[in-house]
């Protein structure tokens, strides 16, 4: 369901040294992007626990990124290597239970990589515009509603 | 043992006792020598300079069809020749788009590009011990044939055996592409004594051999005299263009020089035939312009 | 029940631009537990500053929210306003509606919506957040400097005049380093070893200088303030107590054929030997390897051998049974000075990343010499006391070619770096050589001449304009030995001709590389290096000479190329650190770390193993009768950087990282449903 | 079973456990019984009945059985699995603990399950078991019976849910998770659910939704396969206790078909072998990461 | 030297589309130069040709015969410390010469390559005597040194009858392919 004039909330978890300060760099280059992403900051991906994805989504998130140090650049040295099994686990599981991966962008963007980070929000902004609104998975709290129709998609 | 062979245009004329004593000492090695069928020139030394998808397709084919006629290992013993399939290997490897054109050009989507070249020299390295076993064996048998035993001797690698490192040191270094040792082994391997020189890797200025006499005369002049003064009897090549050079255009070279060389110029197989008791006529060194009797005779 | 004060900045036009800010805050006051909400021009401005002090005062606010540029920016700053007035410094945060917002979008509409929610998401946290209080770790205030080069020495000597003990460890017999091998130094040219030797000798007789020759660091352990070390002293074969330095048993050994490493291997010494006159501490080793008794031994010879120097000893100081002694030292911080090595340009290679130079010979020339050799022989107290003498013959060269950029700015070899110090020490090798040889030529291949530095250029001139070293723009193509010469193949780039030269020696500026085993080492101070070997520093502007570990520093050539002055000054800024971080007793870290909750722990110790920093330990928890009732993970404040990754693999989330609680993430997130707009008028779609 | 009555009754007498964790026959099928009397030995049983997990009251949150003292407890090569888990994670010293292992040929869907095993009848899990010996046991009694026979339920449900399209796959665990009433049995039964508290309850802040709606349900299960993953001992006892008949098992199966195929790691009766989850490789897959 | 801004012709940018060779890496410090076997005799050494490629400067390039001097004997790219390739990138320069204007050949070198590939195209592999024929007529030199006179076929070296390889059509339909493979990539 592509509903149109539909603005996709998308939140951001990502790391506070190279992410955020990614975004930083975005900003004082002054790299224009799409204005849907609410970035929630944390020290590192590692403190990420994939709860918070699903919790997003129960929130009103349409679409989550999740974006830290490139591997071997971790500011803590191995916290992206810890969440990368975790991300791992959580990627190929929500597939299973019928949640759409292309909702959630796991990336790397390290502190000099303000385009790439321009990149990531806008091509996951336009993608999960494409895909709709999430309705599917916060109706389930309506009983009844078996379905959400399409959520997956 | 059997291996691919490529002898290239220069081994069916000018460089003809190349093929000769190659074609002599493979079975007294215990190698079986396999032509391919309708192999065609490489294109060395022109489509390189002039035109790069042609030499890569006329080096190609020769690969594709060894290939087809399932040669695992080609023998290329003109240095030209095995620059240039090397070259072209490897460049295919490397870079996809041309490989994918290459093939299209040939109208071979077949060929995957499995074919290894070997030099000459890489070739007889490999065998050493066997033709320092067999040279000792005729020596003992035969006092009277001309021996190379204790000949001094300069090898010449030339420019093209070794380099450039990336390409023919791929896909495994056979030799060092500064310091290389190959030919020196088998020329001890022969009885004879290589000398430590200077000139080992410099251009003998082949390319120009029609064309720019001059050139090509200042650089073998530089090989030849630093030969010499190193105290060799003896080259020993591993290249028809540089036989050419330095055998037919030496009286031209010392001529302009002012002064003789009489320096003569083996090919690494004929050195191996000698030791391994082949005749001067099998091995077509009467076919040289340098004599060569004299200093085979010197020896001792 | 919370009373949030939040402070929308224009920052100018930077944010004003794009967002409305008198919107958000507008629309902010709206949220429950906001008791007040402005906007400001510049919030980071005195006024600004005042205008949050005095809203904590008057409306009693418990949490202060900055709606401004990014934390990395400011938080600091804001942080110190609130404390100012007397508010504990986390419970104010900023949200970034500049860098993430203002300058990002055009949309004024969206940009305010958005704006407004990102303040919103960090009313939320604070609303949650706790007060901080900073933590305190006890500081052994001890230093242990690695290496006793000049950089080591130097930073000892600080330190120690700082009056702090320090612990010096050298691998070496004699401290001194590279520096003590050189003859004269750039660009003042005066003795090496007259400059050095008098601050050797001060080390070693510093009361609070504990030095360790000999010896090497065999393990690490602890933290920032905290740091327990095992050090092993290598055994000398002598009785370090009862040797005087008389030097009888040199005089005595009859093996007199062991290369002279401090020479470079020109020339030879004894198996029981100190490595120069001046070192420091003026103690022999024996050389087991080459020593006539330890062979012997080794070969299972019945009855003992030689033992000559034994006989001499009027001390009977000689112990050759003496086996390597283990050591532990307690301290607070760490210098790493091991200086560096020179790349050879020989076959075998000790990095295997590095290529020698076969196309000279890959060092089988024997009057092919690297810069080290050329400073022993142009040095008073070296193999040929001060003449320019050729190995191969001893005969003078009259004609010497040097060639720069050997390794350094070679890829091809393996090596992108430049080495920074060959372009003065081969000008000052040409002046040497011109004083010492007049009749000779010096000629130099260079491929630019870097001499930034005081006095550097002006030098380097010098070597060229008074001393008439010829400088040929160009790398030199192959060397060839021919007969008593070697022959040189170059090219002028600058006349634009090829270049081939005779020469009677040729002298190799090789490039700097870290000392073998540095990685090891690096690996148990568990700081980082590049692909060389070479220490990282924290941050290569800003943090100099710390390493990406708290408390352990970095100074001198180890780091990267550096020439004296450079180490010298690396030394004593690490010193300076190390003294700053030794002014008090007590060492001051962000609260933000994590707290393990035991009564809700299981002790599973998922969070042991994820930990990065080891920073977790066990603990017992006990009744009152002192009988365990459970073992749980508890955090060591002093260890912990506040990664979280624990918190993230408890499975009953019973650890939490303080400034980052799930309370605090959670309120973030649900925040998302709260999107501010509709509360306010048409503020933001004008 | 007379070997293991006589075990027990010798352990209890010498004094060596102080109770021992096994299976007697109550009304309907095999239940577990705690025999703390060395006359009480007779009751021990072990059939093809004896489904259930024990090691689920060796957690620290069974406290009333762990003040009973040191016990044995008889375990089936899945059952050992769960013991290493739990000796793995610091809950209980391999020491404290005597393992009756007994070679198992495979155990029924239920406790009440009388005669031969059937694909109909015979537990998903024991199908090409490879752990019928626990390894780890101290005692290893029996014969080892022939293989059991493979049921197919599971493993052809799995492959249906994965044949579907998202969306649909989304549906049906809609349908399923509406079922849920939060009972909780599948977390009392779990072995490796050994939480002082867990975070289902955890309310400052809220983890999961406690209200037993769709939504709610998945992320408790989310969570649960979530935090089962590299541990889970693949005992299906959350699938059998659920009132609801949800097909539990299927998420820990697929949890753990992820490790494998990802970490190449597999959850074996060896309590030195550490999870995969906790640690990392440098050239772990990231092929999904931007 | 001065150098036209005008970068009508990108130079740089095409030889690195053909042969993936960053010209700029070239940092002219000389050793391909030092090293060339024919630098003394090029008025363009290699390091120049590097410099001019990476200012784009063709008509400089191109309106030399330098890079026909060079006798791809590798020593060059063998020993660039910073792993540049200037062999190939003067090959390269050849043939955009010569897609540019054939005309721009050296006669005699010219003159070879022509019936060196004339040779290989009718019969599949080099007819030496033809080709020295072939190059005498082309260039007039009909009696300097070169490979003839009676000690030549006296030793045999030179086949009278040139062979021709039996997949010669083949060979022909590489050749055309390839020169208009050419036009299309040089153009």
């Amino acid at each position: 369901m592509t509903s149109t004039g539909f603005e996709p909330k998308i939140a951001a978890f990502v790391c506070n040294w190279c992410t955020y300060t990614g975004a930083d760099l975005a900003g004082t280059s002054r790299i224009q992007m799409a204005t849907n992403v609410r970035i929630i900051r944390l020290p590192c991906t590692g403190r990420i626990d994939p709860l918070f994805i699903i919790k997003a989504f129960e929130r009103g998130a349409d679409g989550v990124i999740v974006s830290g140090c490139h591997p071997a650049d971790c500011h803590y040295t191995a916290g992206n290597y810890h969440a990368r099994r975790r991300f791992t686990l959580f990627n190929d599981f929500i597939e299973f239970l019928g949640i759409d991966s292309r909702r959630i962008t796991f990336s790397w963007v390290s502190a000099s990589e303000g385009q790439k980070w321009a990149d990531i929000v806008n091509d996951t902004t336009a993608r999960v515009r494409e895909l709709g609104p999430f309705s599917g998975y916060r109706d389930l709290v309506r009983s009844g509603l078996t379905g959400g129709q399409d959520a997956g998609t | 043992m059997k291996i691919g062979y490529y002898p290239g245009c220069s081994l069916s004329s000018t460089g003809r006792e190349y093929n000769e004593s190659l074609q002599v000492i493979a079975p007294l090695l215990g190698v079986t020598l396999q032509e391919i069928e309708d192999w065609n020139c490489c294109g060395a030394s022109s489509a390189h300079a002039t035109n790069r998808q042609l030499s890569l397709a006329l080096a190609a084919r020769n690969l594709a069809l060894a290939e087809t006629q399932a040669i695992p290992e080609v023998l290329a013993p003109c240095a030209a020749c095995y620059n240039r399939l090397a070259s072209a290997r490897h460049a295919l490897a490397k870079d996809t788009r041309a490989f994918e054109k290459t093939r299209e050009v040939l109208e071979r989507p077949e060929f995957s590009n499995s074919v290894r070249v070997k030099t000459s020299v890489e070739w007889l390295r490999d065998l050493a011990p066997v033709i320092q076993k067999k040279a000792e064996e005729t020596a003992s048998r035969s006092a009277t044939s001309p021996s190379v035993k204790g000949l001094k001797v300069a090898c010449y690698y030339g420019c093209l055996l070794v380099r450039p490192p990336e390409v023919t040191q791929w896909p495994t270094q056979w030799d060092d592409p500064e310091d290389p040792s190959s030919m020196e082994t088998v020329v001890r391997a022969t009885g004879a004594e290589p000398v430590r020189w200077n000139r080992r890797l410099d251009c003998c200025g082949a390319g120009f051999s029609l064309s720019r006499l001059d050139s090509v005369a200042r650089l073998g002049r530089e090989i030849l005299q630093e030969a010499k003064k190193a105290g060799a009897q003896a080259l020993v090549v591993a290249c028809p263009l540089c036989h050419v050079n330095l055998d037919f255009r030496q009286q031209a070279i010392a001529r302009k020089a002012g002064g003789e060389f009489d320096l003569p110029v083996f090919y690494i197989t004929e050195l191996v035939g000698l030791a391994l008791g082949a005749s001067q006529a099998q091995l077509g060194l009467n076919r040289h312009y340098v004599r060569t009797d004299s200093v085979l005779e010197r020896s001792p | 029940m919370s009373r949030i004060g939040v402070f929308v900045c224009h920052c100018g036009e930077n944010i004003a631009r794009t967002v409305d800010c008198a919107a958000v805050a507008k629309r902010l006051a709206e949220l429950p537990g906001v008791a007040h909400s402005v906007d400001y021009k510049y919030m980071c401005s005195d006024p600004g500053q005042a205008l949050i002090k005095q809203a904590i005062a008057e409306k009693g606010l418990t949490g202060v929210v900055v709606a401004a540029c990014s934390p990395h920016m400011h938080e600091k700053t804001f942080r110190r306003a609130v404390s100012g007035a007397g508010m504990n410094p986390h419970f104010c945060e900023m949200a970034n509606i500049r860098e993430h917002c203002s300058w990002i979008h055009e949309d004024r509409v969206k940009a305010t919506d958005k704006a407004t929610q990102l303040a919103s998401f960090i009313v939320e946290k604070v609303k949650r957040n706790r007060p901080l209080q900073p933590i305190h770790i006890p500081i052994e205030r001890r230093a242990l400097v690695i290496g006793g080069g000049i950089a080591g020495i130097q930073a000892s000597l600080d330190i120690a005049d700082g009056n702090r003990e320090v612990v010096l460890v050298e691998k070496e017999p004699s401290i001194g380093g590279h520096m003590s091998q050189l003859s004269e130094t750039f660009p003042t040219l005066d003795c090496s070893q007259c400059i050095l030797t008098p601050r050797m000798v001060e080390t070693y007789q510093h009361e609070r200088i504990r030095l360790h020759t000999y010896s090497e660091v065999e393990s690490v352990e602890g933290y920032i303030g905290n740091f327990t070390v095992r050090i092993r002293k290598k055994s000398r074969s002598i009785d370090e107590e009862k040797c005087n330095g008389c030097g009888a048993c040199i005089q005595a050994c009859p093996n007199r054929k062991s290369p002279n490493e401090f020479d470079t291997g020109l020339g030879k010494r004894t198996s029981v030997y100190v490595p120069f006159p001046q070192a420091v501490p003026n103690i022999p080793v024996i050389d087991r390897a080459s020593c006539l008794f330890f062979r012997g031994r080794a070969k299972g010879a019945k009855k003992d051998v030689c033992k000559k120097c034994e006989a001499a000893c009027g001390k009977g100081a000689i112990a050759f049974d003496r086996e390597d002694r283990i050591i532990e030292e307690k301290v607070g911080a760490i210098i790493i000075a091991t200086g560096y090595q020179l790349y050879s340009i020989g076959k075998e290679q000790a990095n295997p990343a590095f290529k020698g130079y076969g196309e000279y010979g890959y060092g089988t020339i024997p009057d092919v010499i690297d810069g080290l050799q050329f400073e022993r022989l142009a040095s008073a107290s070296g193999p040929t006391a001060g003449k320019i003498l050729r190995p191969s013959d001893g005969k003078e060269p009259k004609r010497i070619v040097f060639l720069q950029c050997i390794g350094s700015r070679d890829p091809a070899k393996g090596i992108q770096f430049c080495s920074k110090i060959c372009c003065m020490y081969v000008a000052k090798h040409t002046m040497l050589y011109k004083h010492k040889v007049h009749g000779g030529q010096a000629t130099v291949f260079f491929m630019d001449v870097r001499a930034a530095g005081k006095g550097y250029d002006e030098f380097s001139r010098r070597a060229i304009e008074e001393d008439g070293a010829r400088y040929i723009r160009g790398r030199v193509s192959k060397l060839e030995r021919d007969g008593e010469v070697i022959k040189v193949y170059g090219y002028d780039t600058l006349n634009g001709a090829p270049v081939v030269m005779d020469a009677d020696m040729v002298v190799l500026a090789t490039a700097m590389v870290p000392q073998t085993g540095i990685s090891t080492l690096a690996q148990k101070l568990s700081v980082s290096y590049d692909r060389y070997g070479f220490i990282n520093e924290a941050h290569p502007k800003l943090r100099p000479v710390e390493t990406n570990t708290a408390g352990i520093f970095v100074a001198g050539a180890c780091q990267a190329p550096r020439d004296i002055p450079d180490s010298v000054s690396m030394a004593s800024a690490a010193a300076a650190k190390v003294l700053g971080l030794f002014s008090n007793e007590k060492l001051e870290r962000e609260p933000s770390v994590a707290v393990v909750n035991r009564e809700l722990c299981t002790g599973c110790f998922h969070c042991q193993r994820v930990c990065p920093y080891g920073a977790i330990d066990r603990f017992e928890v006990k009744d009152r009768k002192g009988a365990l009732l459970k073992t749980v993970a508890e955090v060591n404040k002093g260890i912990c950087q506040g990664c979280g990754t624990c918190q993230a693999a408890c499975p009953s989330k019973s650890v939490e990282l303080e400034g980052f609680t799930d309370e605090q993430v959670f309120a973030e997130i649900n925040a998302l449903e709260w999107t501010g707009q509709g509360v306010s008028d048409e503020g933001g779609r004008r | 079973m007379r070997e293991l009555k006589d075990l027990a009754r010798r352990l209890l007498e010498e004094g060596a456990v102080k109770v021992v964790i096994g299976y007697e026959e109550g009304p309907v099928g095999v239940r577990p019984v705690f025999v703390t009397r060395p006359a009480d030995a007779e009751k021990l049983v072990f059939n093809s009945k004896c489904v259930q997990n024990l090691a689920a009251y060796l957690s620290r949150r069974r406290g009333h059985i762990a003040r009973l003292g040191k016990p044995a407890i008889v375990v089936k090569g899945c059952d050992a699995r769960a013991v290493a888990g739990l000796i793995r994670e610091s809950q209980l010293k391999r020491e404290d603990v005597v393992m009756i292992g007994i070679r198992c040929g495979g155990v029924s869907l239920q406790p009440s399950e009388e005669g031969p095993l059937t694909p109909a009848t015979v537990a998903d899990r024991c199908g090409g078991c490879e752990s019928r010996e626990p390894k780890l046991a101290d005692h290893l009694l029996g014969a080892l019976p022939p293989a059991p026979p493979k049921a197919t339920r599971m493993s052809e449900l799995m492959a249906q849910i994965e044949k579907m399209p998202v969306a649909e796959r989304f549906r049906f665990w809609a349908e399923q998770f509406e079922r849920c009433v939060r009972c909780n049995a599948c977390r009392e039964v779990c072995p490796m659910c050994f939480c002082e508290r867990c975070i289902q309850d955890k309310s400052q802040p809220q983890w999961i939704e406690t209200s037993p709606h769709a939504r709610g349900n998945l992320s408790w299960h989310f969570t649960h396969a979530m935090h089962l993953a590299g541990r889970c001992s693949s005992c299906d006892e959350c699938q059998r206790a659920c009132p609801a008949g949800l097909p539990l098992g299927l998420l820990n199966r697929k949890m753990a078909e992820i490790v494998r195929n990802r970490f190449e790691y597999q959850v074996s009766d060896d309590p030195t072998v550490p999870s995969p989850i906790g640690a990392f490789k440098q050239q772990d897959p990231q092929e999904f990461i931007k | 030297m001065t150098h036209t801004e005008s970068k009508k012709d990108n130079l740089s940018a095409a030889i690195r589309g053909l042969t993936g060779e960053n010209v700029a890496r070239c940092y002219q410090c000389g050793k391909c130069s030092a090293g060339c076997p024919m630098s003394q005799e090029m008025k363009l050494k290699p390091h120049d040709l590097m410099r001019l490629a990476s200012f784009d400067q063709a008509d400089r390039i191109f309106g030399d015969e330098s890079i026909w001097l060079c006798l791809t004997c590798e020593t060059c790219s063998a020993r660039c410390p910073n792993g540049c390739d200037p062999a190939r990138v003067i090959d390269t320069l050849r043939e955009m010469a010569l897609a540019r204007d054939p005309s721009r050949w050296p006669r005699a070198i010219g003159a070879f390559h022509a019936e060196f590939l004339k040779q290989v195209k009718n019969h599949g592999r080099v007819f030496e005597l033809g080709l020295i024929l072939g190059f005498k007529l082309r260039t007039g030199r009909l009696f300097d040194d070169a490979l003839s006179g009676p000690g030549v076929f006296a030793r045999g070296k030179l086949a009278l009858q040139p062979h021709r390889i039996s997949g010669i059509d083949e060979m022909r339909k590489i050749f055309e392919k390839c020169e208009n493979v050419e036009n299309r990539d040089l153009s």
